[in-house]
């Protein structure tokens, strides 16, 4: 039995990790208790859930800079809603997800109607998002709401006291949606076709603007669950959170074995690319001897080799097969 | 002992300070200091902090980058029996879910400022500018209120025109510009920067204006870095308000003594915001200060 | 001269219009004083504060036009600043500084260019990795505080007045005449575009896409450093944590104001300079209007938006479309009968 | 009346590319669509299936008006279409290029196994063995050609259109493609053919309708009409029959000729056998082979686009370097790749630029070609190659596709290089200008160029190759000479193996 070639990427994301990550357990034995492994999906369980939109958009060849902004947009709405009106949490999801699937399907309407570079577009996006959340509130505001307590308490508590919260196991199935979604759809297919060319898509019979549409949407869609996980995670909303969480989303997403230029990838890399992300950074903590500049030159040079092996690793394979 | 430091990030030359005199004080008293960088990101912190109690360190340091969203953490960390110490800035999580907290009043330093302006202008018309901090940040949010209240009720002291110049010299210098044009230079009678390095900023545009910083426009600003002494020395600037970057110092001392017995220390441990001036011989404060890091 | 300058034509007209909003709400917008043999009001400002973004826009124009965008330019600012800086306060004059500033611009381009043209990591990523860590460079040498030193000549490309105008102006200005000129009277400028709108075919006719790429990533690294030098020489003092932090992004959008395609091919210099200079104006516009601090960025997003929005070549396709369908009968229609 | 155009117009700026055209199809007939390059056959095609919209005109499908928006929906209509450039997704498996738009689902969500299976079935009549799970990428141009037909037969309830479909496929191929569309014929589908190869029209049509310059000239019963009278209907003119498909006066001692150039165990390890090839001064040598056989990668070889493992090459004054493109220019080559789409145009420079490219690029940034040169270079060749286009500034990626193909001829005709490599030269080029690229390959190598040329069509190698050279499964196995060169004998010389080459074929 070959294995598609289409998969090595993928293949060598995971085995990237798994290496990293024995790697790390050998310096900090402490890594492969329970306790790192649910930190490791809770920590980046926002991170996670905003990259499988993200990788549905890449994959179309398009790109989407407004989610860091909507994810603090999504905070301080949930924050300022709860705090002015008598509205349950769940009516205030509801609202939420609507409010950003829209903003994103709006986005994805600019793209295809005007033609503009979905880079372009949504930048603007980023600002307008940014700027609305300042229009609600320029404080970061608390969320006490008996509801979000027990959301916030809502975890499974794994052998060695490592908990599976909630908000994990929501991004864990995110994952599973957005690879159903990419990869099990005609959607996904179009999706895909939109990555490979837009106008060789559209003979195919691709409805472009509807697909660009739904992309966005679904991006935007993602965005507020991130959000709304990242409110609980946090507890509160502020106007200034997850500034330039776009670029660490593109670069997981890269690292998981998406092509920038589209047309190839597998969702599930993406929860590799994530975790890889979130590994080096834990990796940092436990280490916890490096400078605040140093601790950016690490993160470039662990992310320049981990692409470096990957490619290594893709090349090698390919000239064997 | 093992302490854990969750830093916000090195934006600025005090957060650089406060970093390095953090490490010195953890090497006097011969602590293991675990560092990590957020990046100004609260996720980051979050994370650091949850890395913190997987290794099971002794105590944890925070210099928290925005005042919500720790409580879960924060009941985390209390769960493992680790003490959280916060730095310089407050949280409003419940008291109980840390040790202590070491830093200055951010709304007292902008009264300070603000009653420093009062006094000297006395009963003067005066039409003041404000240099704001990032948009959003505690910050920002709390030097604008406290000068505000310094200067309640005072119908000489009006605030004409309040942009943000995001904490940055540029910044500074560039709305400084535009303030200058926009309100046409000799009616702007003082100016109040949130930080001294937008302070610095401005002091440029004005002399660049042909005008006199420290004359024509009195300036004042916050933090006490080492290069607003200088400019106080100049005569350039006015008077500036301590944030000392020692906060580690007591916080440590803190952490001593409630791991030696159990002490459990006040709730809030004040650092004091002294009002700094051109009397007060800026030129020694300065030379001071300038190798700590800043 | 005439295609170049309906080229323009569209930039010019909506920085004319941007110009007369702004007037509206700040009425002393045009106004300029001469005293003390310099120049001053809002306009110069608007020319002078645009500096960095216009000389970032050059080089961005360029690695744009080869399909490529550059996210590390803010970064190179800020390690090209604190070399500058750290230079001069060991003791070095300010050519020595500039020199060095330039070259490490130079550095970063070529390690730039070196990750897209023969590792062949995509140009995003690739200059994602400088731009994170780059500002640790940059912070490295300056450790992180922000490094300061005595003024003097150097201080004067910043803040320096020549013929009445501030330097920065000459700076850019010349950068982009020599730029575009670089492009245009050679057969550079043909070269990049055709790696940018097909590299195999390209590389079959004999175009070393290779060399080109590296060269226009050192030509970004370069025009990055000369924005560096200028915003450090401006506050004499190298900030390397907030140095042109995010100017990339306001580089990318002045590139696109300019009509170049971030698909690669057809770039104008020009344009994007006035890009650059529309965004200054916006930038300036806010800050003199006086709106409180809040608001800027929605005001921004929606302004550059509506600019987009007007130059969109779609949308003039749409409106003669309107036209035409509205004055044919309804039968023609192209969503006639599907049976 | 299957389908009925009528005062069908279309312009694009500067150009008016169909101008009330009319046009009819039958239930049940193979209906040619012919002109020459640019006359509007792909755009006529185009507005029928919704990818252009159409400025005038009405389309009828079996009575009732029409006018699908996207290709989608003429899909939806019954309207299945090969377009001209091969319109697949490189990205995708070959499975889900087939069955794209129809995936069969299970519980609403696409079931893999079974559209696999159901790609393989569409595919079993073109005797394809391939793995449908593989990226088409992957894949050769005439196996994605295949590919293409394959999935618009399948959406075609109605009408099949097949623009150029045959210009990469060898004769085995176009017998099998026949035979599929002898088949749908059978079952009253209507059938629009594009192709540039008359023997195939007069083999297949029934009925044929000509444009010129965007104008319909006539619709005839391909039976009652000749060659020659339908080369004028196309050209407006006729040609002068002496140059059209005759063998040129061969050269049987080409090869004692000064030498120009010698490969020498010029090869790579799963790509072509090392081979040697002596190159002599003014010969035409024809490369000929199945698909998939290795004639492109032994011209990558030779240009430097892929590198030879070992080898070495001479010329008359020592060793010859080419090891990649810009080396092998240096040194005198030339190379017009197949696939011109990815490898040929550069599609929004104009065509002035275009030609000009690989000469300003040989002659270094530094030392521009000055415009007045370049215009007259531009004119020169729009001129000598008859390309049909408003003018030299009009983007080469607006020009038809056989247009194209003159253009990227004529960057290297340009560069007047000593040896030029070309590969399927003539693909998608009409009778006319066909005619003229062999007049103008014999001028030149009167001047001392050599040529070698790739091509599909066997007939052409014999008119313009003094000997042919054939490959078998990626090895250069014979040579055919001077009067030895005939249709039979490179046929018999393919096939010399007994193993059945074509099972061969697919994915290396
Ligand atoms: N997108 C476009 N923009 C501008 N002009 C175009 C465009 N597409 C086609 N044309 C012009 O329309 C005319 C008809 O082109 P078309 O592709 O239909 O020719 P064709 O008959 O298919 O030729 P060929 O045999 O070479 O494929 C040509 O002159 C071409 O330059
Ligand atoms: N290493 C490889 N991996 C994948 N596919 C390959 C590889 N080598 C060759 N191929 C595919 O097989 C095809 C081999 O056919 P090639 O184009 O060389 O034959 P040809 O005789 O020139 O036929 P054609 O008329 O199609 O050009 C290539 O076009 C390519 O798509
Ligand atoms: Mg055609
Ligand atoms: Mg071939």
């Amino acid at each position: 039995m070959t294995i598609n070639p289409r998969l090595y990427p993928l293949l060598a994301t995971i085995g990237i990790f798994i290496a990293a990550y024995i790697v790390c357990w050998i310096q900090f034995p402490y890594m492969l208790s329970t306790r790192v492994a649910g930190n490791l999906l809770t920590d980046n369980a926002y991170l996670g859930i905003v990259a499988v939109g993200m990788t549905l958009v890449i994959l179309s060849g398009g790109i989407d800079l407004s989610v860091g902004s909507v994810i603090a947009f999504s905070g301080v709405f949930i924050a300022v809603l709860l705090r002015e009106t008598g509205l349950h949490p769940l009516v205030v999801f509801v609202l939420l997800l609507g409010v950003t699937t829209a903003f994103g399907a709006a986005m994805g309407g600019v793209i295809h109607v005007l033609g503009m570079p979905a880079f372009i577009v949504t930048l603007a996006g980023m600002f307008l998002a940014r700027g609305a959340s300042y229009m609600l509130t320029i404080d970061s505001v608390p969320i006490q709401h008996p509801f979000y307590e027990l959301l916030k308490d809502a975890y499974w508590l794994m052998p060695g006291k490592g908990r599976l919260t909630l908000i994990g196991i929501v991004m864990l199935l995110s994952v599973a949606v957005g690879a159903v979604v990419a990869h099990r759809t005609r959607f996904g297919a179009s999706v895909f076709a939109l990555g490979g060319g837009e106008r060789t898509a559209r003979l195919m019979g691709v409805r472009v603007g509807a697909t660009t549409v739904g992309i966005y949407a679904f991006s935007g869609f993602m965005a507020g669950v991130s959000g709304i996980v990242f409110s609980i995670y946090t507890g509160s909303g502020y106007p200034l959170a997850t500034v330039g969480t776009e670029l660490t989303a593109i670069a997981a997403v890269v690292i998981g074995g998406t092509l920038l230029t589209g047309g190839a990838g597998y969702v599930l890399g993406t929860l590799f690319g994530v975790l890889t992300m979130g590994l080096i950074q834990t990796y940092i903590v436990f280490d916890g001897s490096l400078s605040s500049w140093w601790t950016k030159i690490v993160i470039g040079i662990l992310l320049l080799l981990f692409i470096l092996l990957q490619r290594g690793l893709v090349r090698a394979t390919a000239v064997r097969a | 002992q093992t302490v854990g430091f969750s830093q916000i990030g090195s934006e600025s030359g005090w957060r650089a300070a406060e970093t390095t005199l953090t490490r010195q004080q953890a090497e006097e008293r011969g602590i293991d200091l675990r560092f990590s960088d957020a990046q100004q990101r609260q996720e980051n912190q979050i994370a650091a902090i949850r890395s913190f109690v997987a290794q099971g360190v002794d105590a944890i340091l925070l210099a928290p980058v925005v005042a919500t969203g720790w409580d879960s953490v924060l009941e985390e960390a209390q769960e493992a029996e680790i003490p959280v110490v916060l730095l310089d800035r407050q949280v409003d999580s419940s008291e109980d879910l840390y040790l202590t907290a070491v830093g200055s009043d951010l709304v007292h330093e902008g009264e300070v400022a603000g009653q420093w302006l009062a006094d000297t202008v006395g009963d003067q018309e005066c039409r003041i500018v404000e240099l704001q901090g990032t948009t959003g940040s505690s910050p920002a949010i709390d030097r604008a209120t406290g000068f505000r209240n310094a200067i309640e009720g005072m119908d000489n002291l009006e605030i004409v025109r309040s942009q943000t110049g995001d904490f940055t010299r540029t910044g500074g210098k560039e709305v400084m510009e535009s303030f200058l044009q926009a309100e046409s230079g000799n009616e702007i009678c003082a100016l109040y920067a949130h930080n001294d390095d937008m302070a610095l900023g401005a002091i440029q545009a004005i002399t660049e204006a042909g005008m006199d910083p420290g004359e024509d426009i009195l300036i004042v600003s916050i933090d006490a870095v080492p290069d607003i002494f200088q400019a106080m020395a100049n005569g350039d600037a006015n008077a500036t308000v301590e944030l000392t970057p020692n906060m580690a110092g007591p916080a440590f001392d803190a952490l001593e003594a409630y791991w030696s017995d159990g002490t459990e220390p006040e709730k809030f441990i004040q650092t004091e915001s002294t009002l700094y001036t051109q009397d007060d011989d800026p030129m020694a404060e300065y030379e001071a200060r300038k190798d700590l890091g800043y | 001269m005439k295609r170049s300058f309906r080229r323009v034509l569209p930039q010019l007209l909506t920085l004319a219009a941007l110009m007369a909003l702004v007037t509206l709400f700040f009425p002393q917008f045009l106004s300029i004083d001469y005293a003390g043999g310099r120049l001053s009001g809002p306009v110069i400002d608007v020319l002078k504060r645009g500096a960095p973004v216009a000389l970032l826009a050059v080089g961005m124009t360029l690695v744009i036009a080869t399909r490529g965008i550059d996210l590390s330019v803010g970064t190179i600012m800020a390690i090209s600043g604190a070399v500058a800086a750290w230079a001069l306060s060991s003791g070095w004059g300010a050519g020595p500084a500039v020199i060095l500033a330039v070259g490490a611009g130079l550095v970063c381009g070529l390690w730039n260019g070196c990750l897209v043209a023969i590792v062949g990591i995509q140009p995003i990523v690739a200059t994602l990795i400088l731009m994170t860590s780059g500002r640790g460079i940059a912070q490295l040498i300056t450790e992180g505080r922000i490094l300061t030193f005595d003024a003097g000549p150097f201080a004067w490309l910043g803040s320096g007045i020549l013929l009445g105008l501030p330097v920065p102006v000459f700076i850019w200005v010349l950068t982009a005449v020599g730029v575009a000129a670089l492009m245009r009277r050679t057969a550079l400028g043909l070269l990049v575009e055709s790696i940018g709108i097909n590299r195999s075919a390209s590389a079959l006719a004999g175009v070393n896409a290779t060399v080109l790429l590296i060269a226009v990533y050192m030509a970004s690294g370069l025009c990055a450093a000369l924005a560096g030098i200028i915003a450090t020489a401006d506050i004499r003092g190298a900030d390397a944590n907030n140095a042109g932090l995010w100017l990339e992004l306001d580089a990318i959008l002045a590139v696109v104001i300019g009509g170049t395609s971030l698909l690669g091919g057809r770039f104008s210099v020009a344009a994007s300079v006035l890009g650059a200079m529309i965004i200054q104006t916006i930038d300036t516009g806010i800050l003199l209007a006086g709106f409180p601090s809040e608001y800027n960025l929605v005001i921004k997003a929606g302004l550059v938006l509506m600019i987009l929005l007007i130059q969109s070549p779609n949308l003039v396709g749409h409106w003669h479309f309107l036209r035409h369908s509205l004055r044919r009968d309804p039968d023609a229609s192209p969503r006639g009968a599907k049976s | 009346m299957l389908l009925s155009i009528r005062n069908l117009s279309k312009s694009f700026p500067g150009t008016l590319a169909l101008d009330d055209v009319d046009f009819e199809l039958r239930a049940g007939e193979v209906h040619a669509l012919l002109g020459e390059n640019g006359a509007g056959k792909s755009t006529l095609i185009k507005c029928l299936t919704g990818a252009y919209r159409r400025d005038s005109g009405e389309i009828r499908l079996e009575g009732n008006p029409i006018s699908p928006a996207s290709t989608s929906e003429a899909q939806e209509l019954g309207i299945g279409t090969v377009y001209q450039e091969v319109n697949l997704l490189p990205n995708l498996t070959v499975a889900q290029n087939l069955t794209f738009g129809r995936e069969p689902r299970r519980f609403g969500l696409v079931d893999g196994r079974a559209q696999r299976k159901m790609a393989q079935e569409m595919l079993s009549g073109y005797n394809l063995d391939i793995d449908v799970g593989r990226d088409l990428g992957a894949y050769s141009v005439a196996i994605q050609q295949i590919v293409a037909i394959a999935r618009a037969v399948a959406l075609s309830g109605k009408v099949l259109i097949l623009d150029e479909p045959t210009a990469s496929l060898d004769a085995a191929e176009v017998r099998m493609l026949f035979d599929v569309v002898r088949d749908l014929r059978d079952q009253g589908l209507g059938i629009v053919f594009v192709s540039h190869f008359l023997d195939q029209v007069f083999e297949i049509c029934d009925r044929l309708t000509v444009l010129r310059n965007g104008r319909k000239i006539t619709t005839e019963v391909v039976a009652d009409l000749d060659r020659l009278t339908l080369i004028e209907h196309m050209l407006g003119r006729e040609l002068e029959e002496a140059t059209e498909h005759e063998a040129a006066q061969k050269d049987p001692h080409s090869r004692s000729r000064p030498e120009l150039l010698r490969f020498e165990g010029i090869g790579r390890d799963g790509v072509v056998e090392p081979f040697d090839m002596t190159v002599h001064k003014g010969e035409v040598i024809g490369l000929a082979g199945l698909l998939g056989s290795g004639r492109t990668e032994s011209a990558e070889l030779m240009f430097g686009v892929r590198a030879s493992q070992g080898g070495r090459t001479r010329d008359a004054d020592g060793p010859v370097a080419h090891g990649n493109p810009r080396e092998a220019i240096q040194s005198g080559f030339g190379f017009a790749p197949e696939d011109r789409k990815t490898d040929g145009i550069v599609a929004d420079l104009s065509v002035r630029e275009n030609i000009i490219l690989a000469l300003q690029a040989h002659r270094g940034w530094t030392r521009p070609i000055p415009r007045s040169e370049q215009n007259r270079l531009a004119d020169e060749y729009i001129a000598k190659l008859d390309i049909r286009t408003s003018d030299a500034e009009k983007a080469i990626g607006d020009l038809s596709g056989g247009n194209q193909q003159k253009v990227v001829l004529a960057r290297w005709l340009a560069m007047n290089p000593r040896f030029l490599i070309l590969d399927e030269p003539t693909r998608g080029i009409d009778v006319g200008a066909h005619a003229e690229i062999l007049r103008l390959i014999h001028e030149m190598t009167g001047q001392g160029m050599a040529v070698l040329v790739i091509s599909s069509e066997f007939d052409e190698l014999i008119a313009v190759a003094d000997r042919v050279i054939v490959l078998r499964d990626r090895r250069h196995t014979g040579e055919l000479s001077g009067s030895d060169v005939t249709s039979d004998a490179i046929v018999r010389e393919i096939a010399r193996d007994d193993a059945d080459p074509r099972t061969q074929r697919g994915a290396a």
